[in-house]
């Protein structure tokens, strides 16, 4: 059990790290958006089952799993009015062309 | 090895206080100040005093960022980019003397968790130990806070109040 | 009866006085809350979508995965592009559904939405070809095909 | 375990460094507000994590719940607002 959590954590721990460097290099917010998103879907979702894991079954690993439900659905309704309140007011998505 | 985690926690905040004077834009200082109260509260977190940490989440990151916007919405955010004249001489004085008083003055209080200090002699054991036969409140803050200071609290809810009025007021003429 | 379970969860004390109180607080809510929603989830809703969840679990580290390699790619092989879809669902939760799903997706990003009407922005030609060949559209049309349309 | 769990914050504080980059350098308003949403992710995390390493999961967790929901006010009060406004 032990094992499998630390397997997770370290797994999550490469997803988080991986979106962080997305964030840092792509050009613009909607793909720097994607970043994001990557890190809530699969990131968030990897440690805290690790951690869910680690701790075993009881009332608080349900807690837990009530936690990464409320970032699943959450988190979409962030990323998609972030994107909306930047495409209404004109921000040009980038092109491959652009520098 | 627990005292070490403390410190990237704290220059992150520190970062992010003087991006939120530095920046340009209000908008983005009201951000940069939700960024603040999430750290702030993780190092009460950290400290172990989940209560605090949790009233920090709530009214530093939640409503005052809504109350932020609010004033925002209110007021005309494009003309109120940051003028600040130049620190006077008295400003450049009489500040760093005030941090040196300051710092004199924190060299007094003792250590954090030194166990011979007077609020861990006297005081925290008494709490610990009689708070539960005293109130029957599960919680030890919440007891000391509505049980052993009321009247404090009381009055202090009463400051809010007044402070929550007088808004509503201004708030008020505002909108004949 | 949802909110309910969320007392339960939150609170984690099983003693009568927080039960009934609960209870009373989670029937309230929903009272009050009553008017707002567009319609009541059924049972079967419920299962069919929990059906649709590991299916679209997969999808997640699919893409994630490819996205991770665009990421960690030396140099940067994207092509990002807004894409518009038309969908033939006729439900409100159901449109609700589609977008969440495509904005959870790791490389498009669900950007406006109008009745049937969605635009999706797309990291690159891997991750268009998702929204465009509308798998999952025809997944969650089938969720909902027993309800009435209400668009 | 602990001292994994240790570098496992530490990591997580890193990487919430790389997202305030992120939130103090960006060119729009909209990219200081999904850093903003990143960091609140990894403030979430890391309050679980913490909670472990000091085995008190069930005080942390519900700061946790409450950072989530929070969040989602916060962002969407500002993303309306920017909708209404225009981007500076």
């Amino acid at each position: 059990m032990g094992i499998l959590s630390i397997i997770f954590i370290v797994a999550g721990l490469f997803f988080l790290i991986v979106a962080a460097i997305g964030v840092i290099r792509f050009p613009d917010v909607y793909s720097r958006s994607h970043a994001v998103s990557l890190t809530d879907s699969l990131g968030a979702f990897l440690m805290l089952v690790g951690i869910a894991l680690h701790e075993g079954l009881s009332i608080n690993m349900l807690k837990i799993l009530v936690v990464l439900i409320l970032l699943y659905i959450l988190n979409p309704v962030i990323a998609h009015a972030t994107v909306r309140a930047a495409l209404r007011s004109g921000l040009k998505p980038w092109q491959k062309g652009d520098s | 090895m627990i005292f070490t985690f403390e410190i990237p926690l704290l220059l992150l905040m520190l970062v992010t206080a003087a991006g939120a004077i530095l920046v340009k834009d209000l908008m983005s200082a009201v951000l940069l100040l939700g960024s603040y109260s999430f750290f702030l509260s993780l190092v009460w977190a950290w400290l172990g005093a989940v209560d605090v940490a949790f009233v920090e989440a709530v009214v530093g990151a939640g409503l005052a960022t809504v109350l932020f916007l609010l004033t925002l919405f209110g007021t005309a955010p494009k003309d109120t980019r940051l003028r600040r004249p130049p620190p006077s001489l008295t400003t450049l004085i009489v500040f760093p003397l005030l941090g040196i008083l300051l710092l004199y003055a924190a060299s007094d209080i003792p250590g954090f968790g030194d166990p011979n200090s007077p609020a861990n002699i006297h005081i925290s054991p008494t709490y610990l130990e009689r708070s539960f036969q005293d109130t029957h409140t599960p919680n030890v803050v919440t007891a000391v806070l509505m049980d052993y200071r009321s009247l404090d609290t009381m009055v202090e809810t009463v400051v809010i109040f007044a402070s929550g009025i007088a808004c509503a007021l201004l708030l008020r003429r505002h909108g004949k | 009866m949802t909110l309910f379970v969320f007392w339960i969860l939150l609170s984690a004390s099983f003693d009568w006085i927080h039960l009934s109180l609960g209870l009373a607080c989670s029937f309230a809510v929903a009272w009050l809350n009553s008017g707002h929603s567009p319609f009541a989830p059924k049972f079967r809703l419920w299962l069919r979508v929990s059906l649709y969840l590991p299916w679209l679990f997969y999808k997640i580290v699919q893409s994630s995965l490819h996205l991770s390699k665009l990421i960690l790619h030396p140099a940067l092989p994207i092509d990002p592009q807004m894409i518009s879809v038309e969908t033939k669902l006729n439900h409100h939760a159901a449109v609700v559904l589609l977008g969440n799903s495509i904005t959870l997706t790791p490389g498009t990003i669900t950007a406006e939405v109008d009745r049937n009407h969605l635009i999706v922005h797309a990291m690159d030609k891997v991750s268009k070809e998702d929204v465009t060949s509308k798998q999952m559209e025809l997944k969650i049309a089938d969720i909902f095909r027993d309800e009435k349309p209400d668009l | 375990m602990n001292i994994f769990l240790f570098c496992v914050m530490v990591s997580l504080t890193i990487l919430i460094g790389a997202y305030l980059y992120r939130v103090l350098q960006g060119p729009t308003i909209f990219d200081r507000l999904l850093g903003h949403n990143g960091i609140s992710t990894k403030a979430i995390i890391l309050l679980i994590v913490m909670g472990i390493y000091f085995d008190r999961v069930d005080m942390f967790i519900d700061i946790s719940i409450g950072y989530a929901l929070l969040n989602l006010v916060g962002a969407l009060a500002i993303a309306k607002y920017l909708e209404q406004k225009g981007h500076p």
